[in-house]
């Protein structure tokens, strides 16, 4: 593997730089919040820095390898190595995850949750980042893992320090729900260890072996463990209730992080882990993945229609939303995991500003309750331009970032991939393009409630409702810009993750059609790193 | 033309892109102008409409050079699984047709609104959305490929939704822009589903392009079932965007917008998209509804209901505007029509000389209810020729046009889609693709009730006595910005026919005949399919003009007579005859003896028209559409919301989440159970040991050494 | 000398040194019952190495002979201990945490 | 029965066995640390308490120079027929032993002078408490097993009982001292079951012994089984964890976290010893055995957990059910000898670093609460935010959450189990991961408490912690995110160990 030897350092700071301002921010005393606030936000502008230079630097060229590779050994003992790359399916991921921490620390600036202490907040933020990053750089399953599972702790204080009335409940079902899946994860990856011949943690070699010599039973057995451990994650239907409750929870930078970033661990498990190393499971669970898809756009949309709460109702869309990046995954075509990658970023951007939105709602008017809104667009007509605008990214208007990720996942649905039911998948595509009608269902209907109409007696001359703040505007800014740019240029993120995508799944069909062509993908399939 | 013809044709996306920039610029510095983002939208669209005009000038030019082939320009827009999608516009002559349509209707709603919508407290934000939709449509038009139409399809949707809902504080218009969106997303669905099988089923596979896809059908390598399938789909998108019978109700729901969004986006142009892309994507529905080969099919069914039902509805409106959405309804039915029995010139220009009289039209009843604050005719209107003659001349003119009168726009297309249903076989009038009778006959109906529905709307809103609040002072006519766009469209309105005159009109040459379809029909290139073309008939002319003639006359006479007689007799400012079945109060014995004594004719007309056409025959429809389709629809919403509730409180929270919870409290109480182990008593922890270890040692003693 | 008579008498004996432990109430006799069990040992222990002829069981024997004395040492110790606090050594009264 | 001794002392010189002063330098270093604190205890009294617990530690400092140097020297040594056996696996738990009783003094040093009890003694018992343990890391004798351990429990029997007045803790040592009593008595009785059946009271003789099925199969089942329970018993497994809780709960919470580590884990250390030198051939008997304990423990120490209210309990319980994730390798130690012990070793070792870091909070805590409740812990965030983050250290590394060490413990008996490649070991390994899903929520309940609920009455004044808590309390906790972070370099280089079978 050749590798470029200047710049490997780089992943590995990108990594470890919110880390170090962590560590240095435990060194400040609790008092001076505004040297915290500072130094996280610097921290997490350096690290956004230095991941658009990882954007520039990237050779787009050669998307389909892993780039910045770094492997060193680790855990000798168990043969888990410090592995870490980046190729066109994690880039747009990192990307997303630089982009949404500073834009949190900003909102924070003047937003830090009850009961504040802005020190203790503001480190486990940063160590969410590390863990987010890390997860997608990840090319070791032990080391994807400990990333994976290092993300959880901060969310479960986040939740449960700073979220709501019923903060108890929600933090401990995120973080039973979560741990729940990913030991069954941890077995499953323990198995492939064992299982193949190579006695690696290494994705790249798994992924090339792509489950040869595991008996077909096995891997399905093997399959199903990541299944629930990154099917929980995602969340899919039946695993999702810990996300309703774990969102109205969460405080406002707790929510967007975790609709931006953290489901997203989940759908990326599957197209990195489970599918290219086991592409024979895949293709038999995948008409079962498919199905508990669109189970969930549908159901997800009904949870929607169900809900008196603004920020529930975002979550369950939420349900909605990653249904369609599984019913991508669940075709194994390149379209569809080109569209679930599309649409991992998509719904970050847009729910992550969704639920911004609902943070300052709640923060204007004490209080989510549709029923009491109303009339936002007179009180606070920027505000309600921004969630009428938001809603409608969200429904997947053409035009905006949520279209990428439906329209090519009900396309890919179309004709999934050689193996898998044709005639199955386009019932699901029927489904799914009936869960677009819901979703705009939904979502006007919210927009109508809160936004429309004459505002409520109870808020009518309430001073509090202003309308956006100059930090809400830097914070929005590009989350609002970016749904647009890549609503009418999806190509800049199609682009890179294709290569990536067609190389990934080329190889799990060249190991399904049983072709002995182990030297030939050794060379290409690990190329880059 | 001096310049480079080509160039119009190939920089044609700066049509799009001009609009596209006054709504960033507007959205953004609107605010901050002097005429509050209002002149930069009317800049942009004029010279969008130049462009367009020099585009039209150009096509021509290249049409007579070069014959019918398309001028695209694209380039790659992504890349996904190694397919690439292109980016790009087509132009030729449909699409520069609709250009000039769309310029020039919104560069005059543009110049109309600066008055109509003056004082309004959101101006700004109005032309803005003015823009964006004039970009989306024209970017919809020019699409070189299906999945850019679906971009400008849904962005014009937005904008209506936006738009319908400009004034958000009133319920109702929120609850309209929903209904508008809300109902267009179930077309969507269609949309979706039909594009994708033409995706993978035509051009080879994988490809959006129209020209690529229309071509691998006309060459016949592509599998009937998927055009069945694509063009049934795709059907159901054209129901909902162009308000065909049953998806047709948000329509008149859509006039809770401003008048002038009404005229731009509900009748001229956004609802015409689903026309358009039937036009556009002709060979899909021609092999997949086999228009060449029967004489019944979907889309000329629907048109052929749609326009009857539409037309029966305008006649039950009491608000102006749902007369004319119920016509707009009724008209693109037509046009829907003649594309089912494959006449597609017909179709399209009509859509060419509707947008202009129908326009027309709108604005005019924005013109009168300015000046009364009201759109309801029988409340607030009546006698306003004597406030607003110019206003009255200019509606005169669209509704005459509308009637299908000789010589006026409407009268041209609405023959020519007469003709072209081929069921004109008795005096000469031949050929079309098909015998579809049924179909002549319905169109036939519809323009004897277009003509009735207006005659009575004329009535109702300009004649008589004014029954509306004088209060405040009489109304007065309106400012030079709403009547100069009004003469503008009713002068397009009178002429617009005069460009496709049908083949062997004897009174001009023949260059000056069917020059509207030859340059914007792609007859014969090869993209196209092979339809046939019916012959011209002078004897359907007749024909129709006489039975739209009875229809206003009928309607004439009973509100130009006979309403106007009672009126007179008993001093009121009446809006129908009181039901000659009642005499329980005063006014309806009046009007019953009246009645008695009057002509043979009033008898037909009482008994035979109006009691079978306008009291069952409209009334029924209309309680048809309000309280089964209409509620259909709300009923749909209703049971999703109930269904969600449901699912939610049942599945979501008892099952899902008591299971997660009763795991829980099961885990709980077994350990309660255990916890009864420590009894705190030395002894039996003592016991508990021994008796473990006696057991294991007696079950491993049972297994190994027995 | 058959091994199994002594095998069977030790038997017996942790029997009922088992069965003291278990059942009586007297702290000090539960602590006999305990040396009951440890003498079943050495018992066995002795005649093991008896048997095989083996100095290791003798030895074992011894140790465990010391370890008893210490162990009793120190159960007598913690017996009074309570005695003195509770004025009681009856073990089924003393079960202030459970649970 | 004379008879058959009488020749052996009269035929044979005796003759000095050879003995190897550097393989047990580190037991008599400690041995003779211990023997003068307590002629220092003798001769000078009450004097002597200001320099008790620095000797101490200072001993057990010095105790590690032979472990280390033994380390460095590399060589495994044998003595006395193999009955005393110096491997890396040896050296390995001797060091531990000897850092965890170096915690347990600084975590002692304010608990025992502030309360008023008797400090020479205290220190000296805990002295050679830890000689056991050092002593049992060696032992490969069914003799020099038992001395070790009871060489180890004795002095624990009084520690526990170290607050004399106190109905509690008095409570805590008789029910501590009457089951270990008596099951060391049980234990004896089947070690005496084994000798007969093999003649040797060496591991290794033993084991070639029973490996070969004869008609005393009977025998060897019962011994096997009464030795294991022997040591369930002190590793507190299920059904044999009853006194745990109690005795926890009673004693001073210093000699609870030496009970529930150092003690524990020497019983682990006497079970691995048995099994992998003694039993090894009989792994038909102890691999089931060993998969009902481990998933027993497990599963019921987890649902016991649940309810508890006051902290040591629930550690106690907690401690139940890493015991059966510590015994899970074992359950397949016949199929992969090497990974299980390796697994067993390296959850011994964080599980000693995690369990004491959580002591030490608990006592720190208690220093301003005066209790133990877990309804204490709400709101801690707030006037001890380092308690705080400590405490969840501790308790989410027991929880298995990476990087945190105990996820690596996790990691590992997972990857032994799972290497077995059995049905049985694969449904053990589902068992692990069930339960640590159930643990998370009790130690995430503590968490909830003490970061998000408001302290009882308000009560914000910050708790002193002394130096030597301190110190304790940062060893254990830097090792514990060490072993997460980087074992590689801490555990990865000791803990691949093989077990020598001595001789």
């Amino acid at each position: 593997m050749e590798t470029i030897a200047d710049t490997n350092w780089l992943l590995t700071v990108v990594v470890f730089a919110p880390l170090v301002g962590a560590l240095i921010m435990v060194l400040i005393p609790q008092e001076d919040e505004q040297s915290h606030k500072q130094v996280a936000l610097f921290t997490s502008l350096v690290t956004l820095g230095l991941a658009a230079f990882l954007l520039i630097d990237f050779n787009y060229g050669d998307a389909e390898n892993l780039q910045y590779f770094v492997d060193t050994q680790w855990i000798e003992v168990i043969g888990a190595g410090y592995t870490i790359g980046v190729d066109g399916m994690s880039l747009p991921l990192i990307a997303l995850t630089a982009l949404i921490m500073p834009l949190v620390f900003v909102y924070s600036w003047n937003h830090i949750p009850e009961p504040g202490n802005a020190k203790a907040f503001l480190i486990l933020s940063l160590i969410l980042e590390t863990g987010m990053i890390g997860t997608f750089v990840a090319q070791d399953l032990v080391l994807f893992f400990v990333f994976f599972e290092v993300v959880l702790l901060p969310m479960f204080f986040m939740i449960a320090v700073w979220g709501g009335e019923n903060r108890r409940y929600a933090s401990l079902k995120f973080f039973l729900f979560t741990l729940f899946g990913s030991a069954l994860m941890l077995l499953s990856f323990l198995a492939l260890y064992f299982l193949t011949e190579a006695d690696t943690f290494s994705m790249l070699v798994l992924t090339e072996n792509a489950g040869e010599g595991i008996t077909r039973g096995t891997q399905l057995l093997v399959f199903a463990g990541m299944f629930l451990g990154f099917g929980v994650k995602v969340p899919m239907f039946p695993f999702h209730t810990w996300l309703p409750d774990a969102h109205t929870e969460a405080p406002t930078q707790g929510s967007v992080i975790l609709a931006a970033v953290l489901l997203k661990l989940g759908t990326y498990g599957f197209i990195r882990i489970a599918i290219p190393m086991l592409p024979e499971a895949a293709e038999a669970w995948a008409p079962w993945i498919g199905l508990l898809a669109v189970i969930g756009i549908i159901y997800g949309a009904l949870g929607c229609l169900a809900q008196t709460d603004m920020k529930r109702l975002i979550a369950f869309s939420s349900v909605a939303h990653m249904g369609f990046v599984m019913l991508g995954i669940a075709t194994l075509t390149d379209f569809g995991i080109n569209a679930a990658i599309f649409g991992m970023v998509a719904h970050g951007l847009i729910t992550g500003m969704l639920f911004f939105i609902a943070g300052s709602v709640k923060e204007r008017y004490h209080t989510l309750e549709i029923k009491r809104l109303g009339g936002m667009l007179a009180q606070a007509p920027r505000l309600g331009w921004i969630l009428g605008f938001v809603s409608m990214a969200s429904l997947g208007l053409p035009g905006l970032a949520g279209f990428w990720g439906e329209f090519p996942a009900i396309l890919a649905a179309y004709n999934p991939a050689a193996g898998v039911s044709e005639q199955t998948f386009r019932v699901y595509m029927v489904v799914a393009a009936v869960g677009t009608v819901l979703a705009a269902g939904y979502l006007l209907w919210l927009l109508q409630r809160t936004a429309m109409g004459e505002p409520s007696a109870e808020f009518a001359d309430d001073p509090n409702i202003t309308d956006v703040s100059t930090t809400e505007w830097i914070a929005w800014a590009p989350l609002l810009f970016g749904i647009v740019l890549f609503g009418v240029a999806p190509g800049l993120i199609f682009e890179v993750t294709d290569p990536a995508v067609t190389q990934s799944l080329d190889n799990c069909i060249t190991t399904l059609t049983g072709c002995e062509v182990a030297e030939a993908a050794a060379s290409s399939g690990s190329g880059g790193g | 033309m001096t310049h480079n013809a080509n160039w119009f044709l190939e920089y044609a996306w700066l049509v799009p892109l001009l609009p596209a920039l006054s709504f960033v610029g507007i959205l953004f510095f609107g605010k901050r102008m002097r005429y509050k983002g209002a002149e930069l939208g009317i800049a942009a669209v004029s010279l969008s409409f130049l462009l367009a005009v020099c585009a039209g000038f150009a096509w021509i030019q290249h049409h007579d050079d070069v014959g019918y082939q398309a001028v695209q320009s694209s380039t790659q827009w992504l890349q996904s699984g190694g397919v690439e999608f292109g980016a790009g516009v087509l132009v030729d002559g449909l699409s520069v047709m609709m250009l000039l349509v769309v310029t020039i209707v919104s560069l005059l709603v543009h110049i109309y609104s600066t008055d109509y919508v003056g004082d309004d407290k959101r101006y700004t934000h109005f032309f803005a959305f003015l823009s964006l939709f004039t970009a989306a449509m024209l970017f919809f038009v020019l699409s070189d490929n299906i999945l850019q139409m679906i971009v400008g399809w849904e962005l014009v949707g937005v904008c209506s939704f936006v738009l319908i809902g400009h004034w958000w504080e009133e319920k109702p218009n929120s609850d309209a822009a929903l209904k508008a969106f809300l109902t267009n997303r179930v077309g969507d669905v269609g949309l979706i589903i039909g594009t994708i099988t033409l995706f993978f089923a035509a051009g080879g596979g994988n490809t959006f392009d129209t020209i690529k896809i229309n071509e691998a059908i006309v060459q016949g390598e592509v599998g009937h079932t998927a055009l069945v399938v694509a063009s049934v789909c795709l059907m159901a998108a054209v129901m909902s965007k162009s308000g065909q019978f049953i998806l047709h109700t948000w329509l008149p729901d859509a006039m809770a917008g401003p008048t002038p969004v009404s005229a731009l986006i509900h009748a001229a142009t956004m609802v015409v998209a689903g026309v358009f892309m039937i036009a556009r994507l002709y060979p899909v529905f021609f092999e997949g509804m086999q228009i060449g080969g029967s004489s019944i099919n979907l889309m000329a069914t629907i048109g052929a209901v749609t326009l009857v039902f539409g037309g029966l509805l305008a006649f039950v409106q009491d608000d102006i505007k749902k007369v004319l959405a119920y016509s707009t309804v009724s008209q693109l039915g037509y046009m829907v029509m003649a594309l089912g029995v494959g006449a597609w010139t017909a179709a399209v220009f009509h859509l060419f000389t509707h947008a202009f009289f129908k326009a027309n039209l709108f604005l005019g009843s924005g013109s009168v209810a300015h000046a009364v604050h009201s759109f309801d005719m029988k409340k607030d209107m009546g006698g306003m020729r004597k406030f607003m003659p110019k206003t009255y001349v200019t509606f005169i003119i669209g509704s005459l046009a509308l009637a299908g009168l000789f010589p006026l726009a409407g009268f041209w297309s609405k023959d020519e889609i007469l003709v072209g249903t081929g069921g004109w076989g008795l005096f000469g009038g031949t050929g079309g693709n098909g015998a579809y009778t049924f179909h002549l006959l319905m169109g036939l109906f519809g323009a004897a009730l277009t003509a009735a529905y207006m005659t009575r709307c004329v009535y109702l809103t300009f004649h008589g006595e004014f029954r509306g609040d004088r209060s405040h002072g009489d109304p007065h006519e309106s400012g030079p910005r709403i009547l100069v766009p009004l003469y503008i469209l009713s002068g397009l309105a009178i002429v617009a026919g005069f460009v496709n005159l049908p083949a062997g009109f004897q009174l001009v040459g023949d260059s000056w005949t069917e020059r509207f379809g030859h340059y914007v029909e792609p007859y014969k290139s090869s993209y196209f399919p092979a339809i046939d073309h019916a012959t011209p008939s002078w004897s359907l002319a007749v024909v129709a003009s006489v039975v739209a003639l009875v229809g206003a006359g009928v309607a004439i006479y009973y509100y130009f007579v006979k309403v106007d007689r009672l009126a007179d007799q008993t001093q009121q400012s009446l809006t129908e005859l009181p039901d000659g079945l009642s005499k329980s109060n005063g006014l309806a014995g009046a009007g019953h003896k009246v009645l008695v004594n009057k002509y043979y004719l009033d008898h037909l007309y009482e008994g035979v028209i109006v009691a079978f056409t306008k009291v069952p025959l409209a009334r029924a429809a209309y309680w048809v559409n309000q309280k089964v389709i209409d509620r259909t629809v709300d009923a749909a919403g209703e049971t999703a919301v109930l269904v969600g509730r449901q699912v939610y409180d049942v599945v979501d929270q008892s099952v899902i989440d008591g299971f997660v919870d009763g795991s829980g409290r099961v885990s709980d109480a077994t350990g309660e159970e255990l916890r009864q182990i420590n009894s705190g008593k030395v002894q039996n922890y003592a016991a508990i040991l021994f008796a473990m270890a006696a057991v294991l040692a007696g079950t491993f003693l049972i297994i190994f050494a027995l | 000398m058959l091994l199994n008579q002594f095998l069977l008498l030790s038997a017996v004996l942790f029997c009922i040194g088992v069965y003291g432990v278990l059942a009586r109430k007297n702290g000090v006799l539960v602590l006999m019952s305990i040396e009951l069990i440890l003498n079943a040992v050495n018992i066995n222990l002795v005649a093991f190495g008896a048997l095989t002829d083996n100095v290791a069981g003798a030895v074992f024997a011894l140790f465990t002979i010391a370890v008893a004395a210490a162990e009793v040492g120190i159960g007598l110790a913690i017996v009074l201990l309570i005695y003195r606090n509770r004025r009681s050594i009856d073990l089924s009264e003393i079960d202030l945490m459970k649970g | 029965m004379l008879a058959g001794i009488a020749p052996l002392f009269g035929a044979t010189e005796f003759v000095r066995p050879a003995i190897d002063w550097h393989a047990a330098a580190p037991e008599l270093t400690l041995l003779g640390f211990g023997a003068l604190i307590t002629m220092i205890d003798i001769g000078w009294l009450e004097r002597a308490r200001r320099i008790a617990a620095p000797l101490t530690s200072l001993a057990l400092l010095v105790t590690l120079v032979p472990i280390i140097t033994l380390a460095l020297d590399g060589n495994d040594r044998s003595m006395f027929h193999g009955g005393f056996v110096v491997d890396d696996y040896s050296l390995i738990m001797k060091a531990t032993f000897v850092l965890a009783g170096y915690v347990v003094v600084l975590m002692s040093t304010n608990y025992i002078a502030e309360g008023d009890y008797w400090e020479n003694e205290y220190y000296g018992l805990l002295l050679s408490s830890i000689l056991g343990m050092i002593l049992m890391a060696s032992a490969r004798d069914l003799i020099s097993i038992f001395v070790a351990l009871e060489l180890l429990s004795i002095p624990a029997y009084m520690l526990a009982t170290w607050r004399k007045r106190d109905l509690k803790s008095n409570e805590a040592g008789l029910k501590y001292y009457l089951m270990g009593v008596f099951a060391s008595a049980v234990m004896l009785y089947g070690m005496s079951l084994l000798y007969g059946a093999s003649g040797s009271t060496l591991l290794v003789d033993i084991n070639d012994a029973i490996s070969v099925a004869t008609t005393l199969d009977a025998v060897v089942v019962i011994g096997i089984i009464f030795v294991v329970v022997g040591f369930a018993f002190k590793v507190s497994a299920f059904p044999f964890h009853t006194w745990a809780p109690d005795t926890y709960e009673g004693s001073p919470t210093p000699v609870t976290a030496f009970i529930s580590v150092a003690s524990k884990a020497a019983g682990f250390v006497a079970l691995l010893n048995l099994l992998f030198v003694g039993f090894l051939g009989r792994d038909d008997i102890f691999e089931p055995l060993m998969w009902a304990l481990a998933a027993a423990s497990m599963t019921a120490g987890n649902l016991m957990a649940l309810r508890q209210t006051n902290i040591v309990r629930l550690l106690a319980y907690s401690g139940v059910a890493q015991a059966g994730y510590m015994l899970a390798p074992l359950a397949v130690a016949g199929t992969v000898p090497d990974k299980a012990l390796t697994a067993s070793v390296t959850y011994l070792v964080i599980y000693a670093a995690m369990n004491l870091g959580a002591f030490a909070v608990v006592i720190a805590v208690a220093r301003k609460t005066r209790s133990a409740k877990i309804s204490d812990y709400r709101g801690l965030f707030h006037y001890a935010p380092g308690l705080t983050v400590a405490m969840t250290i501790f308790l989410f590394s027991l929880a298995g959450i990476p990087p945190l060490g105990g996820w690596l413990a996790k990691f590992r008996v997972m990857e032994a189990v799972i290497e077995a490649d059995t049905a049985s070991g694969l449904v053990l390994g589902i068992f692990v991961a069930v339960n640590s899903v159930i643990a998370l929520y009790y130690y995430a309940r503590i968490g909830f408490g003490m970061w998000a609920e408001d302290a009882p009455d308000g009560d914000l004044t910050p708790v002193n912690v002394p130096l030597s808590l301190g110190v304790a309390l940062t060893l254990t906790a830097l090792i514990t995110i060490a072993m997460g972070v980087v074992p590689g370099d801490v555990v990865g280089r000791f803990t691949e160990v093989s077990l020598l079978a001595g001789g």
